[in-house]
């Protein structure tokens, strides 16, 4: 893999750029591969380097019905943090917290990782009491979560002028989560393709999977894809959305829906706020990129949906909410807004495990689950390679469903 | 923003509407099934990338609850597909 | 300049809720209602009675308050036949009257319905949206009566007083 | 001086010059300018910096897809990265360029010029890692992000956002537009016609055009006055439509509606038909330095000349490879203006267009390869298209043709698909999937006489010219000239394997800035597409989003903000409550609730521990209004009731209630709530009040979805019926000093009983539970009776020293008694087991919603969380409330937490609840709270603090 440093820059700018290869290679379809990884996304494309660095599987495909990178990972809001309220959820988000803190360096890609600490705006003392819940857990697994004064919220986020003693929602408190960071979300596919690519992996792009195939044991023995059939005894789902469509293949019901998170941006502008702001109480969140948009999210839209734009009444409830604790953006514009497949289970937590399909691996619900990326990964890797779940991602197995003992993390970010 | 057709009000903004969940399978008689049976009426719903039938609730209009079939794919709403059951 | 609307806020009127089989309901109510209206989502009137016909079996009758106790006697609503249900809802509803040479102008901000008179007649009333709310709609003179639940009365005040000015 | 304005000409007004500044420097316009004709015509051409390489850059367009020249305004008008093209002039105005310091003119950040070997594309991803990006992430946010942040909301004036109804949207109020929606005008109906330019014409305003001989804007007065007249036509100007959602509704964005106060209005508008008549946006040819102060759109140049009466430069080359710039020649000839040659890529060009400019300097086959001049175009050199040594042509003004895109940003959104056109060049509109159709340019009628009869125009003619490729060619040749892209910066993507034209806009950001790559974003694809030798519409289109262009928030929202954000309720005791000192609270399902009643001075904790004392030993009173309501009736109620109950309540008695838990059918806790029998036909359901609406759904959905032929009718009556809830030793005390003609004894009225009568002379209905374990009546009256019902228990109360009781209280009150509530104990994992409420739970009954799955859960065997009470060891140490229990107070995975807290008057020292795994057969044992830095024992009880057998409730 070409080193990327100020030097190969140097170096390269002498010769005008041409010398640079590619960041990773478009090798010839095999009809073989001991491990098929669906969807080069961010957790595909993790879960087939953890294969290769962590576990020495090294002869896997890794195919991609479009362009690598460009589902979920193309279209979220790159909040990264670990205030989560179960035993069964902090330590997992810990985990990939500080994973993803090391992995411009692990990858020799910048992330461009700002571990800017999230400000939750607490508005109701319900809210307030379910957050202070989460603090006095994640304090057990080292995760940081800290109550502060209105007036210092205030001076943290200057332009968090709305909320006051006669609005409808008063603001009440704040809480900072101090491990939490945003990053650059193409880099992470990018970076964790270009690795993996390093180490053996092929990414194959514009390479449908259009069923699974199984044996006639039952067991999964490959793809068939449009540019025909793979064989490989191992396969990996990881197409968050269209999870049940594929899955459906081979007979395969999972409890998931899919659904539509939308996002927007603003016009860039100078820099103004420098946390990640989230607003449990009025429905919304956003954080300002490096190139000075507000990349601003919502709740999603309740119906199943699998398209990409925006439901108007959904986005006029997120603006009217931001605008209400932040009226100066009445005069900020909006620049682009689009939207992204959630794939939501029945508890609304995770699912990553070995199906009744011998072989066959799904990891899903995640919310679209950016965050999750490297230890999703790495948990899922340990899972394909050793055929047992990683302690991490254990309660998250199917069984929980065989028994209805659902795992309940309220409060996603958003969650009124 | 939907419009939702309903049969006593016509075509409505899907604001007046409360969303009501896919149609999935008619509740089993709970003595009757197996463990297996009853966790999969429970958890599993239809998640088509195509037509999917759906209840709305016109909580805001006259209160009928309502099923209609929505492609997830464009949220055209339309006629029962051929092959409903 | 702000719209030249006035908004008023009504005092209650006599209100029962009717559900049941139109047949049931008539043969119990008697002349005491008006003509059962003739489409959904339209009203008919007589002698200051009107009724609304607001969904599948359901139906409002407005009366002026001073008739309630007539209204109540007369529907009695603690002996009506088991198969339909009477139900004083006098205080539920809080009614605004919006009237005015800019009414439409309010009403496009209130209400997503389509209030045109071609679509929406002098007799209709309908359940809808209004301010975010479920609210009754329905035309008053040369304006609009919106209903809302009696609770979100101040609400709706507050929020009328902001799209006029 | 106005030194580049014509005599006359245009359409501006010469009596009325407007004074305005730009960087601080102060000029003149007139009526009918924009910033960017104004700026043009007083000769300035350096008019901002470039975002990446700070490069001096002039205007370049005339409308929304100027990608060039953004300007923050100052004042009561301040918004920022807005295109000079788009800001009216106005008198006062004042402006300053973004993006550059500390002038356009002389930039500091021009030194990134110097270095642009080392800023490649995605050099961002290659370097900056060592040792941290936050290292870098400071100073490079400062690089970027073009305007200030807004500081303030607007001074004065409000938004307003509304809907709209039509049988035909209009969108675009060009010839096609105005054609449309006058035939459908004179068809009767109903009109909507949406234009985001200031006055209606489209690109006639722009063109010397005729329609039957006479002049094109004649026939656009006259259409537009006839539209004007029909009162089934709502037209509007300066009313951009941005986005076509679904089930054609459309948002249209306008600016300066026609009413004081109202600075923008959004519209939702419902559209039977749209039709989009949104006209084309000229591209832009790509060759070296073509982004320098004074190479223009030739359709920009022709706008300026013949709209503005602007001649933006003195000597000019033309570059096209259609005939759309002929006509811009002839109109600058005709006005004057020294035309010094026509650089045309095409070998042939149709004889028509050659007629058009007879007399100019026509080079087929040519190409401009490079411009020379830094701050202004100085020269350009004309090279031959297939290659050789190239001329310098002088010139001051380069306009340049690279053919046209159809605006087909709504048609898209539609979900309408795109086919590349061969003839055209282009994306043109396909199959409509909506009930919409594209009219005129839009789709893909370039010329104005297949738009109109009578119209007179030149036939397109294009052959597509991508980028300008021939040997030697010099100078950075942009893409995208907002963000700083290079045909370099895309050819390297292509070599790093960013193959997808997805990957090249990301790596690249190339398309991704304000203007959306409204001129350069088809280049991108054509330059990918030779760079891969396959057809461009192998390369793929992007996806167009909405907005079309940028709409500032603050329309979005409209009116809904600050105290009408989200709705409020309010009972009739809401004003007592407030004017009583209350701390007023948000409760569930919008309610704004009491939290407590403090005396001056009084802090939260004494004025809790007043009010709980106050019940304990006297008497209280509470408002239980928000409590849902719901009658019900119906031969199926009692078979209903006992399905969506977990107990029985088919046997209760006229008279009396019951409470009861209302499970979902995965066995999860949904609600609890007493149920009153009325008569032999009709109940009375109550439910907790964050819940009403999820019960009422869940009634209703199972009553018409699932059990359609069962007669239950249900009614929200929780308006109907307000109650004040009397309770503690004293309260029968007060109900007799208020006078009542229902017999209160045990006897007569017992605990979970009923009876209607009056009550201090109002009907009223008198309930007989407990929230709080004590001596209790719920006084149920009319709402138009609460008010007075409420001052009457105050007056009545007042020798027994009653007192209002906030939510505070009842919480303490309900924790003592180790009564359930929803938002505390129950978190979705829980059952009634688990509460200790098993009792709530029928085994007659063979199902009943949740059964199935609570038994089904249970009989996994897993450790269950168990409700139990708690004791601080030490009595004076309060626990916050969900703090977790971990074994022996280790940090390591919780067994449990506690689910309240607080301090009992009657014990004198804190007592909780706690779910504790196997809890109920840990009575008696120490467990740990797990604090941050600190443990604390407590001691595990039964959940119950005060009178554990439940005299005082049913005394």
């Amino acid at each position: 893999m070409q080193k990327y440093s100020v030097l190969s820059l140097a170096r390269n700018a002498f010769s005008g750029h041409r010398n640079w290869s590619p960041a990773w290679r478009s090798p010839p379809l095999k009809n073989r591969y001991d491990v098929v990884v669906i969807g080069a996304g961010g957790h595909g494309l993790a879960t087939a380097y953890y294969l290769a660095k962590e576990f020495g599987i090294t002869d896997v495909a890794v195919l991609e019905r479009g362009w690598l990178g460009g589902g979920n990972i193309a279209r979220n809001t790159v909040t990264i943090r670990s205030n989560y309220m179960r035993d069964e959820s902090i330590p997992f988000y810990v985990k990939s917290v500080a994973m993803f803190e090391g992995l411009t360096h692990e990858l020799n890609f910048n992330m461009m990782h700002s571990k800017r600490t999230m400000v939750d705006v607490v508005q109701t003392w319900p809210k307030l009491r379910e957050l202070r819940r989460r603090q006095l857990v994640m304090d057990i697994y080292g995760s940081t979560y800290e109550q502060i004064t209105s007036e210092e919220l205030r001076r943290r986020i200057p332009a968090l002028t709305g909320g006051g003693p006669d609005a409808r929602l008063p603001v009440i408190c704040g809480m900072v989560h101090t491990d939490a960071g945003v990053n650059r979300h193409d880099a992470v596919a990018w970076g964790y393709a270009r690795a993996a690519d390093a180490r053996g992996v092929e990414i194959h792009q514009q390479t449908a999977v259009q069923s699974l195939l199984r044996s006639r044991h039952g067991t999964i023995e490959g793809v068939e894809t449009n540019r025909g059939t793979i064989r490989a005894n191992k396969v990996v789902v990881a197409v968050s959305g269209h999870t049940t469509t594929l899955t459906e293949t081979a007979g395969l019901k999972l409890p998931l829906r899919t659904m539509n998170l939308t996002a927007f941006v603003s016009e860039p502008v100078q820099p103004l706020v420098d946390v990640i702001v989230n607003c449990p109480d009025s429905g919304f969140y956003f954080s300002q990129s490096d190139k000075g948009e507000m990349v601003i999210g919502g709740a999603p839209d309740m119906g199943q949906s699998f398209r990409r734009d925006i439901k108007q009444h959904v986005f006029e409830d997120t603006v009217t909410a931001m605008l209400s604790l932040f009226p100066s953006f009445k005069k900020l514009k909006l620049m682009r807004q689009w939207g992204g497949h959630l794939d939501i289970s029945h508890d609304a937590s995770p699912i990553m495990d070995q199906t009744d399909i011998a072989g066959l691996f799904v990891t899903a619900g995640w919310w679209g689950g950016y965050k999750a990326i490297p230890a999703g990964g790495l948990t899922l890797a340990h899972l394909v390679a050793k055929g047992e779940p990683h302690p991490l991602m254990a309660s998250f197995t199917m069984d929980r469903f065989r028994h209805l003992d659902f795992v309940m993390e309220a409060g996603t970010t958003t969650a009124r | 923003m939907l419009l939702i057709p309903c049969p006593y009000c016509g075509k409505r903004n899907e604001c007046e509407f409360i969303y009501g969940g896919p149609v999935g399978a008619k509740r089993p008689d709970p003595n009757a099934v197996n463990d297996a049976e009853w966790v999969e009426y429970l958890t599993v719903t239809p998640n088509p990338q195509g037509p999917v039938q759906e209840k709305w609730w016109h909580a805001r209009g006259c209160g009928e609850w309502l099923v209609i079939w929505r492609d997830t794919r464009t949220h055209d709403i339309m006629e029962a597909p051929d092959d409903a059951t | 300049m702000s719209y030249d609307v006035t908004t008023q806020r009504c005092g209650l009127a006599a209100l029962f809720d009717l559900k049941g089989s139109r047949e049931t309901i008539q043969n119990w109510a008697g002349d005491v209602l008006p003509p059962f209206p003739d489409g959904p989502n339209t009203r008919s009137e007589k002698n200051e009675t009107e009724l609304f016909h607001i969904g599948r079996d359901h139906w409002i009758v407005r009366s002026p308050l001073s008739q309630e106790d007539t209204l109540e006697s007369r529907l009695n609503p603690a002996d009506c036949p088991p198969d339909i249900s009477i139900v004083r809802i006098s205080d539920t509803l809080t009614f605004f009257r919006v009237t005015g040479r800019d009414t439409l102008d309010v009403m496009a901000v209130a209400c997503p319905l389509d209030l045109h008179d071609s679509v929406f007649g002098p007799d209709a009333v309908t359940h809808t949206e209004a301010f975010g709310l479920k609210a009754l709609v329905l035309r008053y003179a040369d304006g609009f009566e919106i209903a809302v639940e009696q609770s979100f009365g101040d609400m709706i005040e507050d929020y009328l007083i902001r799209a006029i000015s | 001086m106005q030194r580049n304005r014509r005599a006359e000409g245009g359409r501006i007004d010469r009596s009325r010059p407007l004074r305005f500044t730009f960087n601080g420097k102060p000029y003149e316009g007139y009526q009918g300018d924009n910033l960017a004709s104004a700026l043009l015509a007083n000769g300035v051409r350096v008019t901002a910096r470039s975002f990446k390489y700070h490069r001096p850059r002039g205007i370049v367009g005339h409308g929304p897809e100027e990608p060039s020249t953004l300007v923050e305004l100052d004042g009561e008008d301040a918004s920022g990265n807005r295109p000079a093209t788009t800001v009216p002039l106005c008198d006062g105005l004042s402006a300053r360029s973004v993006n550059c310091w500390p002038s356009p003119g002389f930039d500091l950040g021009g030194v990134n010029q110097l270095f642009s070997g080392l800023l490649p594309v995605g050099f961002y991803y290659k370097t900056f890692k060592w040792p941290g990006w936050h290292l870098f992430e400071p100073a490079i946010r400062k690089a970027a992000g073009l305007a200030a942040a807004p500081a303030s909301p607007p001074a004065s004036g409000h938004f307003e956002a509304r809907h709209a109804h039509a049988d035909v949207l209009v969108a675009g109020a060009g010839p096609a537009g105005l054609q449309a929606a006058l035939k459908a005008g004179r068809a009767g109906k109903r009109v909507f016609l949406a234009d985001e330019g200031t006055e209606a014409g489209g690109s006639l305003l722009n063109r010397a055009l005729t329609i039957d001989g006479k002049p094109a804007m004649d026939w656009v007065s006259g259409t537009v006055a006839e539209l004007d007249a029909l009162e089934n036509v709502t037209r509007l100007q300066n009313a951009t439509v941005w986005a076509y959602r679904e089930h054609n509704l459309v948002m249209v964005n306008e600016c300066d509606p026609d009413r004081d106060g109202i600075l923008e209005r959004s519209w939702r508008v419902r559209a039977g038909e749209v039709v989009i008549a949104t006209g084309t946006t000229e591209r832009s040819m790509v060759f070296g330095n073509n982004d320098r102060p004074g190479v223009m759109l030739a359709s920009s140049v022709q706008a300026y000349l013949n709209r503005w009466g602007v001649v933006p430069g003195q000597r000019v080359v033309l570059f096209t490879n259609n005939n759309s710039a002929y006509a811009v020649a002839a109109d600058l000839a005709a006005a004057g203006v020294s035309v010094s040659a026509i650089l045309d890529s095409r070998r042939t060009v149709a004889p028509e267009a050659l007629d058009l400019v007879a007399g100019l300097t026509v080079h087929l086959a040519t190409v401009v390869s490079e411009v020379r001049g830094h701050k202004g175009v100085r020269a350009v050199k004309a090279a031959p298209a297939t290659g050789g040594a190239g001329t310098w042509i002088e010139c001051d003004l380069l306009a340049h043709s690279g053919g046209w895109n159809p605006n087909v940003h709504l048609w898209s959104q539609s979900r309408g698909a795109l086919r590349f056109d061969d003839d055209l060049a282009a994306f043109v509109p396909d199959q409509p999937v909506q009930a919409c159709r594209a009219v005129g340019a839009a789709a893909g009628d370039l010329s104005l006489d297949r738009i109109i009869e009578g119209g007179a125009d030149l036939a397109y003619g294009i052959e597509p010219l991508w980028r300008v490729d021939v040997p030697g060619q010099r100078g950075m040749a942009f893409l995208d000239i907002q963000n700083d892209v290079t045909v370099s910066d895309v050819h390297l993507a292509l070599r790093e394997g960013y193959s997808n034209v997805e990957h090249v806009k990301r790596y690249t950001t190339a398309g991704m800035g304000i203007d959306q790559g409204k001129t350069g974003n088809i280049n991108i694809i054509g330059t990918v597409a030779m760079q891969q030798g396959v057809p461009l519409q192998d390369v793929g289109t992007t996806t167009f989003r909405s907005p079309y262009t940028p709409v500032s928030f603050g329309a979005i929202g409209g009116l809904r903000e600050e105290t009408v954000l989200f709705p409020y309720r309010h009972t009739p005791v809401t004003r007592w409550n407030k004017d009583n000192g209350a701390v007023m609270y948000e409760a569930g399902a919008r309610w704004q609730r009491p939290g407590y009643f403090p005396k001056p001075g009084e802090g939260l904790q004494e004025a809790v521990n007043r009010e709980c004392r106050a019940v304990r030993e006297g008497v209280g009173v509470y408002d239980g209004s928000p409590l849902g309501t719901f009658e019900l009736k119906g031969r199926d109620v009692p078979k209903f009731l006992d399905f969506i109950y977990a107990n029985i309540m088919s046997s209760l008695h006229p008279g009396n209630g019951r409470y009861g838990l209302m499970l979902s059918d995965d066995g999860l806790i949904l609600d609890d709530g007493v149920v009153l029998r009325l008569d032999a036909h009709r109940w009375l359901l109550s439910t907790s009040t964050g819940h009403a609406d999820a019960v009422n759904q869940h009634m209703e959905k199972l009553l018409q979805t699932e059990f359609p032929d069962w007669q239950v009718m249900i009614t929200t009556v929780t308006s109907q019926w307000n109650n004040a809830t009397i309770c503690g030793p004293r309260s029968r005390d007060v109900i007799r000093a208020l006078g009542t003609d229902i017999d209160l004894s045990p006897e007569a009225l017992p605990f979970m009983s009923f009876c209607d009568g009056t009550v201090a002379g109002f009907p009223a209905r008198i309930v007989r539970v407990s929230f709080t374990g004590e001596l209790s009546y719920e006084v149920n009256v009319a709402p138009r009776h609460m008010a007075a019902m409420w001052d009457k228990v105050m007056e009545a109360g007042a020798p027994f020293g009653i007192l209002p009781v906030g939510s505070e209280s009842s919480h303490v009150l309900r924790v003592e008694k180790g009564f359930l509530s929803l938002g505390h104990e129950v978190d979705g994992t829980v059952d009634a087991y688990d509460l200790g409420m098993g009792w709530a739970m029928s085994k007659k009954k063979a199902d009943y919603t949740g059964k199935r799955s609570v038994m089904l859960r249970r009989a996994s065997g897993r450790v269950r969380r168990e409700l139990v009470g708690i004791l601080p060891v030490d009595p004076d140490r309060q626990i916050p409330e969900g703090a977790p229990l971990t074994p022996g107070g280790r940090k390591e995975a919780t067994e449990g937490l506690v689910t309240a807290c607080v301090w009992s008057v009657v014990n004198n020292r804190w007592v909780g609840l706690a779910l504790l795994e196997n809890g109920h057969s840990r009575h008696g044992e120490i467990a740990h709270v797990r604090m941050k830095d600190d443990v604390i024992p407590i001691t595990i009880t039964k959940p119950v603090f005060h009178d554990p057998e439940g005299k005082l409730m049913r005394s």
